[in-house]
């Protein structure tokens, strides 16, 4: 597999020009992000270990720089965003507080959807925040409508869909992607290709390297190709595809070649790929470790810097952990309560 | 349809003006006035707008409403489906029609796993206000594909509303009701009845869930008929009549929330129960019935209560299969006799 | 809509040189065929009139030349082949009799079905016609299915499945493709673009004008068009796409260029065209017509040599109409009878 | 289990060796023994080849037959399942695998359009021998979209079998039986008895559609329960023994057809009946045995019939909701009590 550094509109640019647009603040700001993405997720291993967080629990280890580089170009005012299972990058960027997150991991009342949906059913209204769907391509069709209620409602938003390589193979992939050019829907769909779909490595589920560039054209739309474990190739693509889908009212196909690091849940033992392997991706490819080597090159953070970074963000992380350990669990009136939703007088 | 004129005549002295309208004009008069009631409303389908409907339910209503409001899809249930769906959480008020509820089975997952289950999964964060509607039940001979009731398979998942309705006034009483709700709701129409006409109100009036409607008093034996099986109830019980057999016909109207009350009320005075529907026979409605009411009315019924559905088969195209297939008066007499001992 | 008369590998031939290849007594027979198809459906219609046909009724007149230039190259003793409601054509050009046909559509238990199916659902076993489906996209994966079968049991045959252009729009098209792409399966899948989806114009439904050619490297598969209302585009390109699928065990994707002179189904009253429109087509795209002139023209048949064909093919026709009309009716013991298959001694 | 040991032992007498297996294992002798007996024979699903099966239930199966015959797909299950579907047609015995019975739904309109229908609607001409089979039922802490119990979901359509077990006996004897059926059968399996183990014999023995087992005899109570049911009727059962009330578990371990003759020869003799399923109310097997038990043993029954299901509500994520939504020994107690009016 052939990784696109940079592609599309923007594969002029090299890496520090894009830096230098980002600039020190907010590069620093995304650093965090991605950092809070990783400890969290880190934190939720704990968990699981501990038998804290049951259930499937997915984590986005390795593909932290695909969300953060896009939601940089988002406003929750306006914008919708939908993904699968693997859903607790979305809300934190989005600012909805750790401990709400912690505390639905560990099915506590006080968890964003009181302890009803677990790691797999993050929502966030406020947020516009669509939801984590466990029906691998089940979200292609949400986001779907989220594009058509902002033209609808013409607010101005975009609505970006996020969804494995392995999902691109569904049905409702196709349906959404039609749909969407078809009515000049503002919606993103971004694959991020994190190389294997559970132990299925992409090459055999999908009969096309590039995805978004050889399928795009299929519905008459933009392709992306963009190195989703490159910060800077992430926040320059998603500059592009989301300026033009929300100028244009035009959908884009965006392809994140990524990788994950870890398995494909916490019950997965990766019998398909050496703990070797694993390691010299994590060597050579994680985005995180990538974006922290040019702060201190820059001389943009001092190793200070990072560290006062990292413990406030394992700060939230505690904190968001306590808060969890300490909630209650639902009340067993919860049980048969948002069955129906309590209708209006009419 | 002497039980649904009655109902009809009865709202007449209260609403004093009314109108003559078919079944499909109900239906139009319903969504019309909901999508000029509220801009959020809109409907979406294959053939609902430049087309005026494939059984012209939506007959000029793209003229009235523009195509942002009246919209054509492909056919891709699953994505249209879901799209609708999605546009719901983001406060849109959809009216999805199916071109028939058959091809709801390619948009299966999207109403089962995300309509359904949304407003639960979200610890009730996120509503999916929504109207899935089209007709159901067997066409005119037209073969296995396309011949599912699908009343017992909705119903049965937890979250949905399921509606299944055989007059004009119930339909546009009960489908305003579904566009004003905030779950999602499963309209089911029935494409054999989109003619049938009946004087109602002109007035707005709007038919809560869950109110069975009693479409002809009796006192022997106690018929729940559901959608088109309705008028087929009816007839059979102009037959018994004449052998003595007085039958009291419930129509639920809505399937879930379903009127238990009103079905036990009258099994308690007929002490016997005969259920007839279009769905196939496991696991049907009248099962579900069946379960209910011997829980409830068990020492008040004289007979097992009997089942009159559409056969254990897919249906067939040949018109003798086909009419023998489907619950006839014939079928419902026998199970009425056979309840009442005769 | 650009029509293309010849695309793909064979554009550089003229239609003279194709109709030289094929010669004279093939091209009577495939006239014959072509005759067949459209006189059998011209009697359905007066069937539907007489009320002895009931239920949908889809005729494929118009659409002759599609079916008859693709099974000019197959065998129905390897090849499968299976399509949509809209199946007359099919079992007629694979020598099942019409008076099982007509018989099926007059509901007789001498039906192709037993009179279980009706116009939508003809099959044939013996010819490898998985038969005539109902559901929009639902026969993709089945025509993928006798692919996957001729590949396991290596018996050289292909299969094709044919659609609609409505049904590309739908999921099992994606999802199919892709299965046989990744499999190697000789697949065929030909898109017979009639211009409507009922009442919805192709532009309407699917967001890209060139449906095959454009979707088809999205599956990293060939892709083709050619003129649906031409024998000799369909034969010619037919050769080249049934030959390399079969040789290499590659799918193919195939847009026929086509039209309906009639509407969707025998209830469709065409609001959506004028009947001028309709008469226009008739006169300029009729793919019999077409070949008709061209038989005379090159002085393969007389006009006396065209009656004779007609006549024999009405006859046909004619006899098929009085079996169907003579036949009985199913016994009623067949209504619960088939619902399950019986069971081998185990 | 005593109940399903009582089996295996009493089978032990007639077939001398026996081995010790767990549930996955038991599946996977069967699907070994017929794709060695059967050419024909393959498995298709996903992760079912390198990765040895997402619940490891094909463990070592590539290695055995090959890619040919042991074949990952992408994660397409409309795809997939309707290719299989044609396959079947094509006269192959395809053995599909849903990793788990949720995702069965995006496949729903090929099971139920395509496979149910297809022998009778081309009047006996094609058959359809496939086998669909994975877990089904509530994972652990899966929540809501994950958790589904599709038994009465497919009953309810014409032409496909469906079978629940809980035991490697069973399954093993079953699977056999359903692969080398000419009709679809959807195989429904249980995550959490994976590791379930029991004795069985090693000699090849098939087990026939239709024959419900007695998990437990008993003379004050009937408990027909299903699936993963059965083990916990089965622990109720003590606690209700040492009440004083013996129950009689039946199994039916095929939902359809249904051995409706095994149950009504219990109730006639217990003159009670619960039913446990892990399927919702609405509808579901219970429902439908409700109604064919009162119609052939009415005047049998001392009590109504009692269920204790999946409540009406998708399954959530927290523990202490979890188990209370799903049929546990506390609440098939206080049925069987009811029941008993005690
Ligand atoms: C329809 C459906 N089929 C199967 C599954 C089981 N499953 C969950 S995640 C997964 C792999 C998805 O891979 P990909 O789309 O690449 O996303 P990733 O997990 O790599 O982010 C599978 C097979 C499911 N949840 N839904
Ligand atoms: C899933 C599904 N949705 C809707 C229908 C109703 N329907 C039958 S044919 C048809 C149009 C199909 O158009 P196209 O695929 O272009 O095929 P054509 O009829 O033109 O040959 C529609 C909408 C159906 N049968 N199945
Ligand atoms: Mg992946
Ligand atoms: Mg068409």
């Amino acid at each position: 597999m052939t990784v696109v550094p940079l592609a599309g509109p923007s594969s002029d640019v090299t890496p520090a020009q894009i830096r230098d647009e980002i600039g020190k603040d907010r590069l620093v700001a995304m650093y965090e992000q991605m950092l809070l993405i990783r400890r969290f997720e880190e934190r939720c291993i704990q968990g699981a270990r501990q038998k804290k967080i049951a259930g499937f629990l997915h984590l986005y280890i390795g593909q932290e720089s695909i969300a953060t580089g896009i939601f940089n170009h988002l406003d929750s005012a306006t914008d919708y965003s939908v993904t699968s299972y693997r859903d607790h990058a979305q809300p934190l960027l989005l600012g909805v507080p750790a401990r709400e997150l912690m505390a639905e991991l560990f099915g506590k009342v006080t968890g964003i959807v009181r302890g009803k949906g677990g790691s797999m059913h993050f929502f966030s209204k406020d947020k516009k925040f669509l939801g984590g769907h466990g029906i691998v391509g089940g979200q292609t069709p949400i986001g779907t409508g989220g594009a058509f209620a902002c033209k609808y409602q013409n607010t101005g938003g975009v609505s970006v869909t996020f969804m494995g390589d392995g999902a691109c193979g569904q049905g409702t992939f196709h349906e959404s992607l039609n749909l969407a050019s078809l009515w000049d829907l503002p919606a993103i769909y971004v694959i991020e290709n994190n190389e294997y779909g559970m132990g299925t490595a992409t090459a055999r589920a999908i009969s096309v390297e590039m995805i978004a560039e050889s399928k795009a054209p299929g519905y008459n739309m933009d392709g992306y190709t963009m190195d989703g474990t490159c910060l800077y190739s992430c926040w320059k693509t998603a500059q592009t595809f989301v300026g033009k889908t929300r100028s244009e009212s035009r959908p884009s196909l965006v392809e994140a070649k990524s990788v994950r690091f870890v398995g494909h849940s916490i019950s997965d033992s990766q019998p398909y790929r050496s703990r070797e392997a694993i390691a010299s991706l994590r060597e050579s490819r994680d985005c995180i470790a990538k974006v922290q080597a040019d702060l201190i090159e820059t001389d943009w953070a001092s190793a200070d810097d990072l560290d006062a970074i990292d413990a406030a963000v394992k700060q939230i992380v505690q904190d968001a952990w306590n808060y969890a350990e300490e909630s209650p669990i639902p009340p067993v009136s919860d049980l048969m309560r948002h069955v129906f939703a309590e209708e209006d007088q009419l | 349809m002497s039980g649904a004129d009655a109902k009809a005549t009865a709202e007449k002295t209260t609403l004093a003006e009314t109108q003559v309208v078919d079944l499909r004009t109900a239906i139009r008069q319903a969504l019309t006035e909901e999508m000029l009631r509220d801009e959020r409303v809109y409907v979406m389908g294959e053939e609902v707008a430049e087309y005026n409907g494939a059984y012209k339910v939506t007959k000029g209503m793209l003229d009235q409403f523009g195509p942002k409001r009246i919209i054509d899809t492909p056919i891709t249930e699953s994505g249209f489906a879901g799209l609708a769906i999605g546009s719901a959480m983001a406060g849109l008020r959809p009216v999805v029609e199916f071109m028939s509820w058959n091809f709801s089975f390619v948009a299966f997952d999207q109403i089962i796993s995300n309509a359904s289950k949304m407003h639960y999964m979200t610890g009730g964060m996120f509503q999916v206000p929504i109207v899935f509607r089209g007709p159901n039940g067997a066409g005119p001979r037209v073969s296995s594909q396309h011949s599912h009731s699908v009343e017992a398979l909705y119903a049965h998942f937890p979250g949905l509303i399921v509606t299944s309705v055989c007059t004009p006034y119930d339909a546009k009483g009960i489908l305003k009701t579904a566009i004003r709700s905030n779950n999602p709701v499963c309209f089911l129409e029935n494409e054999m009845l989109y003619g049938f006409e009946q004087e109602i109100p002109t007035a707005e009036y709007l038919i809560p869930f869950g109110q069975a409607d009693i479409k002809r008093p009796g006192d022997d034996c106690t018929i729940v008929a559901i959608g088109r099986c309705v008028h087929r109830a009816l007839e059979a019980a102009e037959q018994l009549a004449s052998e003595g057999i007085q039958c009291e016909i419930i129509d639920p109207r809505t399937i879930k929330p379903l009127d238990i009350d009103t079905i036990v009320t009258s099994v308690r005075k007929t002490n016997r129960l005969v259920v007839v529907e279009e769905c196939h026979t496991f696991g049907g409605v009248s099962a579900e019935i069946t379960h209910l009411v011997q829980e409830r009315a068990f020492d008040d019924l004289d007979a097992p209560i009997g089942r009159v559905t559409q056969m254990e088969c897919p249906l067939p195209y040949a018109e003798n299969l086909e009419s023998e297939s489907i619950p006839n008066p014939r079928r419902i007499c026998e199970a009425v006799r056979q309840a009442c001992y005769r």
